[in-house]
């Protein structure tokens, strides 16, 4: 399809500005609907829609598996990380307000993280995901 | 007024729906649920004022957003048969 | 003030789900996909913008008016493409058009 | 490297009048989120004449009314043709005029966002287009849009 | 008395999509469409936890300036924004399995499958015939 | 506010339409762009219900990776389904029984909309009280989405990544080159003994 | 440190393997991704010892996540109860851990061995936080996160036998469906009380009653729970999943997948629930006791019949799974706690079993039936052995850790019920010596058909070794067990009878 030039300028011209929607549902989900998992998927929707129109080659040439599975997993451990540091500073798992300077700018930073961790993990999980089921190469059968 | 817009977006929903549950080729298809993603695009944003709380216009870009890749998906598995190569 | 408002509002409502309605009779009453594809532009392009402009009116300036700008902004950049490719795959999957064909055809 | 520099401004530009919440924090998340799209972009090899058409600004506002204004003749037209009945749909071949793909496809994008003509094929620099009636098909005919994308295209 | 009839359509049109996902799980042999069912059923069980969290008159929960705003219970919206995403998890891993049984069966309704499998497990059992011929060779 | 109510019966009922094409229809890709279509208007009732966050996601991930990924699948498998309508008797039965009791039981759910009913009364006011002055953000649903139940939503991130593994061990499996295997195996098995 | 150790046990047992999974995926070398499982249910079994003597001390830790007070936040709560099924979970998960070093590369291939080990973790880490949770959600998605990851490691075994994706992918949706039908109950559950923590929701349940949205959320849990448990006649994803797997993955979900739901059972029953609440005596009575019954006919009937061994030991589960819903069935404190030590001896004996026939069908590399096994016995003496131990262990002979389980049971049915079932009990075990009879013979009095070279190997057995050593060592001394169990139904019974 990406003969087609009217798909192609398209999808040039969109790449960008989805991905800053992404990160900026991403980042406003304090104040507004949104968070991670929506931004996640917005970012990998416009991953998606580059390697359904270019192919999935030139999208994997964009984001290397390597780095899309590092990825993967760097949003959990940053989740975790961010449990593991409140515990470390003395409080239970995940309880934000040791993190910062008062109770609630230590709230402010935990969700931002960790809300930077689901999207990173969800993100890359989506692009994973549509990477294994179009490059699916079937066996026997069909 | 908003309550009159949206029933006006209700009754062009069923008949979008009409569309896509008798639709002869799967393209009529295609195109009647592009439309409807349109409609609901313009209820959410219709609701939104409707219920006095207009600012969740997000959800609406999205909506118009995943109504968009889903329909290049759609038409790009119906022209090479698979999501991933890039035949012809 | 709020009564010019309201009315500019409702008359672009009343074109708006006018065009809609249309659209949508369009949609189930024309023969064949290449026609139907115009009634979903008007869906897409009549009903989009006077709905849009009916809102933008009743908010003012405002972060809701950004909003709708590029709701209507990227409805108006993807319809075309989407009713584009549509019509291009029912025509490669050799679905003939009703009608006359004026000329050569690609 | 001048166009990566208008893409981040234009990008920041789109945050900031979507964001409406100016503290620091939200803000250098933004700038820092717009140079990733910025990366992102130049990594795909998007930002070109085709990714990022600088050289439309200028005509567009005038062009944009003007398409404006087609959209909501052709809009009442098809309404008609719709309500009356009176279709004789056609299919023809017009030729464009313009030098650049964009320019093409923005006259392409033109014609089938004015209800009534859809573009069904593109070949170089001929499109198939089809129309609900031939008042439609004669509107295409005319050229009028086309002369208008090349006078958006300027002489680049 | 319209209100509270509107309520128990609701819940009772609600009900029955449900069941209309559990039977496409239950009583269709498609592996694809018992996936679909699946997406049914949860998204029904969605819209009822939604409707727990409904108060008339309320807006959605995000805080405005007013003091006196009645918001909609947010509790069941994050739980089912979790139960979303486990959803689509679940999804996925059952979409890959059925592409892989569709590249080694070369089908996915379940009565062929079932049959290829039981002629296999017969001659394994009955003949103890070496069944991973792809590894020994 | 019958209105509010009346716009959702409408949704439902429509919902309800879909599901019921779904059942008859053997085709697969109308069976997905049905899927999609059901989950486009569940979102849209999921905003008439107030759930925005809800509706974002569901219309984002239901309707749009879900949809995507049975395309992507869709690509490899059968396009029609088989006819088959032996067995349905002993399905149907236990879905009206099931059906039947909840609807049974909805005589007692709390009515929709009733401020009064126990759920909104026990411990959400904390929520959006904490909410205001605890953490300071606006969106109740994200503070308690990551803050009161954070472990919850680190449940749910384990969850996408354990299905992201999971999808890649399994769909990778087959694009191996057979004959490093072979010697592999061979390996291990001279190593066993 | 130590002290932050200490205060964060009840999260650092599940965190640990949880953690670690996550950099395992990272790890291209095999032998390095299995050192680090390794270490990690080492440690988790660490932790959870040390848990055990927290709770004898403590009685009961809650734990509150994020500092929210419970019925805001989501609670941790570990007991004398819960530390039952994370004993169980730590103890066979490290055993099986070591067990798999050899078998694991040869099942599945050498290129994704990382990564199955990362779902394995994550398997082991969901099934932990499933039974250490006190909210009725987050136990949903611990669920979900164990029953994906082992759906995954089921599916593991298509590279040995295609029919393994198909037995994932019924276990999948089943599983699914159970799941879903779990949270319909806890919905409905929810929004009659508006509370989502177990303990409160049972504060609150009481309050309420003749409720019809009670009976039917009771019944939706109780029926999601029941599939994902395989109670009897929703048992119909188990012998697939558990003969296909690959081998120690088999090992890992036989001993423990099922023992975790059947302690949320138990939750369900008679914590969550009230024990002297009619609706609850009822389901008991006249639901779970029938089918629990019918359980241990069925599965070992079935068993008796089959000839592909890996599918004979998951019917006897259906069997064994059986007893120990009849043990919460008949619901006094005697019962209940000799359902937990029978929950706890078949994982040992489950364990045993599965290790010694997965090991034999590692050399055999054939199915695993009675006709291959002929013979092999002679062969492959130590693990023969354990398989001997083992199998009497299940069928309840004196000095092996079966007959305790078989004796508090029968002791608590004549207390209480009657005769009739103690002696139901009794025949369905002489019913179980018929298939391990079949077995031994063919393992043991045949001559084998083929020749087969095979030379044992430590690697393998130690494990082997190690939970046969248990079950005999429970069957002389079960004073541990036995109290534990005992203390878990003091406090899941309570007062109230």
């Amino acid at each position: 399809m990406h003969k087609n030039p009217i798909l192609r300028v398209c999808t040039k011209i969109l790449f960008a500005p989805i991905i800053l929607f992404g990160l900026y549902v991403q980042f406003h989900g304090d104040f507004g609907p949104g968070g991670g998992f929506q931004a996640g998927v917005i970012v990998a929707s416009a991953f998606i829609l580059y390697s359904i129109v270019f192919g999935l080659d030139k999208g994997k040439e964009l984001f290397p598996s390597n780095v899309n599975l590092f990825l993967l997993t760097l949003g959990g451990i940053i989740y975790g990380g961010v449990g593991i540091t409140s515990m470390f500073l003395g409080e239970e798992f995940l309880s934000y307000n040791v993190l910062g300077s008062s109770p609630q700018s230590g709230q402010h930073i935990g969700i931002l993280l960790v809300e930077f961790g689901v999207g990173l993990t969800v993100s890359n999980v989506m692009i994973a995901l549509f990477n294994a089921f179009a490059g699916f190469k079937s066996g026997k059968g069909n | 007024m908003y309550l009159a817009a949206l029933i006006a977006c209700g009754i062009s929903g069923i008949l979008i729906l009409v569309r896509i549950i008798l639709g002869k080729t799967t393209f009529d298809r295609i195109l009647a649920i592009n439309s409807l993603g349109t409609i609901i695009v313009l209820g959410i944003a219709l609701h939104g004022f409707y219920s006095g709380r207009p600012e969740f216009l997000d959800i609406a870009i999205v909506y118009a957003l995943i109504n968009f890749i889903g329909t290049i998906a759609v038409l790009k598995l119906f022209s090479t048969g698979s999501l991933g190569d890039i035949q012809k | 003030m709020e009564l010019v408002k309201d009315i500019i509002t409702g008359v672009f409502f009343f074109i708006g789900s006018m065009s809609i309605i249309i659209g949508a009779c369009g949609l189930i009453k024309l023969p064949d996909v290449f026609s139907r594809i115009h009634a979903a532009g008007m869906i897409d392009t009549g009903g989009t913008a006077f709905f849009l402009l009916g809102m933008i009116v009743q908010s003012g300036w405002s972060l809701i008016t950004v909003k709708l700008v590029l709701i209507g902004v990227f409805i108006f950049f993807t319809s075309p493409v989407t009713s584009h490719v549509t019509a291009n795959l029912a025509r490669e999957k050799k679905l003939t058009p009703v009608g006359k064909k004026i000329g050569k055809v690609l | 490297m001048i166009k990566s520099f208008w893409l981040f401004v234009i990008l920041l530009g789109l945050w900031l009048l979507m964001s409406g919440h100016y503290s620091v924090l939200i803000t250098s998340l933004g700038v820092v989120s717009c140079a990733f799209c910025v990366y992102l972009a130049r990594r795909a090899k998007l930002i070109d004449n085709e990714g990022l058409p600088l050289f439309f600004f200028p005509r567009l506002i005038n062009y944009i009314l003007w398409l404006f204004k087609e959209i909501f003749n052709s809009n009442v037209g098809t309404g008609k043709a719709i309500i009356t009945g009176n279709i004789s749909p056609e299919i023809f071949i017009v030729k464009s005029s313009q030098n650049t793909d964009v320019a093409r496809v923005t006259y392409a994008n033109s014609i089938t966002l004015t209800p009534g003509t859809v573009t069904t094929k593109i070949n170089k620099n001929e499109f198939e287009v089809h129309a609900l009636n031939s008042s439609f098909g004669d509107d295409v005919r005319r050229n009028l849009m086309d002369r208008k994308v090349k006078w958006l295209e300027g002489n680049n | 008395m319209i209100s509270s009839a509107m309520g128990i359509w609701n819940y009772c049109i609600v009900f029955i999509l449900m069941m209309i996902g559990l039977f496409l799980v239950i009583g269709r042999k498609n592996f694809l469409k018992k996936i679909v069912g699946l997406t049914i059923f949860q998204t029904s069980v969605f819209l009822l936890y939604i409707t727990f969290g409904k108060i008339t008159g309320a807006t959605p929960p995000i805080l405005n300036e007013a003091l006196d705003t009645v918001y909609s219970n947010p509790l069941p919206h994050v739980l089912i924004l979790t139960a979303i995403v486990v959803g689509v998890a679940t999804t996925a891993l059952g979409l890959s399995l059925v592409l892989r049984i569709n590249s080694e069966y070369g089908s996915i309704e379940e009565d062929d499958i079932s049959a290829q499998d039981l002629v296999e497990y017969h001659d394994e059992i009955e003949t103890s015939k070496e069944f991973n011929t792809k590894f020994i060779k | 506010m019958i209105s509010e109510l009346l716009i959702n019966a409408f949704l439902v009922t429509v919902m309800l339409a879909i599901a019921i094409a779904l059942l008859k229809t053997r085709t697969v890709i109308f069976t997905v762009i049905l899927t999609s279509a059901y989950s486009l208007v569940a979102a849209l009732m999921f905003i008439t219900l107030d759930a925005v966050d809800v509706a974002f996601t569901e219309a984002s991930v239901g309707a749009g990776i879900s949809t995507i990924l049975f395309l992507a699948a869709m690509a490899y498998l059968p396009k029609k389904e088989e006819e088959n309508f032996s067995n349905q008797f002993l399905p149907a039965l236990s879905c009206i029984i099931l059906g039947a009791i909840l609807i049974w039981c909805s005589y007692d759910l709390p009515e929709i909309g009733l401020i009064s009913s126990p759920i909104h009364q026990h411990i959400v006011p904390d929520y959006i009280l904490g909410s205001r002055n605890d953490i300071g953000i606006p969106n109740i649903v994200t503070s308690v989405l990551a803050s009161y139940r954070g472990y919850d939503t680190f449940g749910e991130t384990i969850v996408v990544f354990t299905a992201g593994v999971a999808v890649l061990v399994l769909l990778q499996n087959n694009k191996k080159n057979p004959k490093n295997t072979k010697s592999k195996i061979n390996k291990i098995d001279k190593k066993v003994g | 440190m130590i002290d932050i150790l200490i205060n964060n046990l009840p999260i650092l047992v599940v965190l640990c393997p949880l953690m670690m999974s996550l950099f395992v995926v990272l790890i291209s070398n095999n032998f390095v991704s299995w050192l680090l499982t390794l270490f990690a249910t080492l440690v988790t079994f660490i932790l959870s010892i040390l848990l055990f003597q927290e709770v004898q001390i403590h009685t009961s830790i809650s734990y509150a996540l994020g500092n929210w007070m419970p019925p805001l936040g989501i609670e941790y709560v570990i007991d004398k109860v819960s530390i039952i099924p994370i004993i169980i979970i730590s103890s066979i998960s490290l055993l099986s851990t070591i067990f798999s070093y050899k078998l694991m590369p040869f099942d599945i291939g050498e290129s994704s061995i990382s990564k199955v080990y990362s779902l394995w973790l994550l398997a082991i880490a969901g099934l932990i936080g499933l039974v250490t949770t006190g909210d009725a959600f987050n136990l949903f998605v611990f669920l979900e996160i164990s029953s994906l990851a082992s759906v995954a490691l089921v599916a593991m075994g298509a590279k040995k036998d295609k029919q393994a994706l198909v037995a994932a992918y019924n276990y999948l949706i089943i599983g699914a469906v159970g799941a879903t039908l779990y949270v319909i109950g806890v919905g409905l559950l929810y929004s009659i009380t508006g509370t989502l923590n177990m303990e409160d929701l049972s504060d609150r349940l009481k309050e309420i009653d003749n409720n019809r949205a009670l009976i039917a959320g009771f019944g939706f849990m109780i029926t999601g729970i029941m599939v994902k448990a395989a109670v009897f006649p929703l048992h119909i994803w188990l012998p697939r999943a558990y003969s296909y797997a690959p081998s120690a993955v088999s090992v890992l979900l036989a001993a423990t997948a099922t023992k975790a739901s059947l302690y949320i059972l138990a939750r369900i029953l008679f914590s969550i629930f009230d024990i002297s609440n009619d609706l609850i005596l009822n389901t008991l009575n006249y639901i779970i006791l029938p089918l629990s019954i019918l359980a241990m006919f069925a599965g070992t009937i079935m068993a008796i019949f089959e000839k592909d061994i890996k599918r004979l030991l998951a019917h006897s589960s259906i069997a064994q799974i059986g007893y120990i819903t009849l043990a919460f069935s008949i619901g006094t404190k005697a019962s209940v706690a000799a359902g937990f030590i029978h929950m706890f001896n078949h994982a040992l004996i489950k364990g045993g079993l599965f290790m010694a026939i997965t090991s034999i069908g590692y050399y055999l590399q054939k199915r695993i039936t009675i006709n291959n096994l002929s013979g092999l016995g002679k062969q492959m003496p130590v693990t023969f052995f354990c398989f001997i131990l083992c199998s009497l262990s299940l069928a309840g002979l004196p000095l092996t850790a079966g007959f305790i389980s078989k004796l508090y049971l029968i002791k608590a049915t004549l207390s209480s019920e009657g005769i009739w079932i103690a002696f139901l009990i009794l025949f369905s075990s002489a019913l179980s010596l018929i298939y391990l009879w079949k077995m031994i013979e063919a393992l043991w009095m045949r001559e084998p058909s083929e020749k087969i070279v095979i030379n044992e190997n430590p690697f393998v057995y130690i494990s082997l070794l190690i939970i046969t050593f248990f079950n005999v060592y429970f069957g002389l001394d079960a004073s541990l067990i036995v109290n534990s169990s005992i203390d878990a139904a003091n406090i899941l019974i309570g007062d109230t009878k």
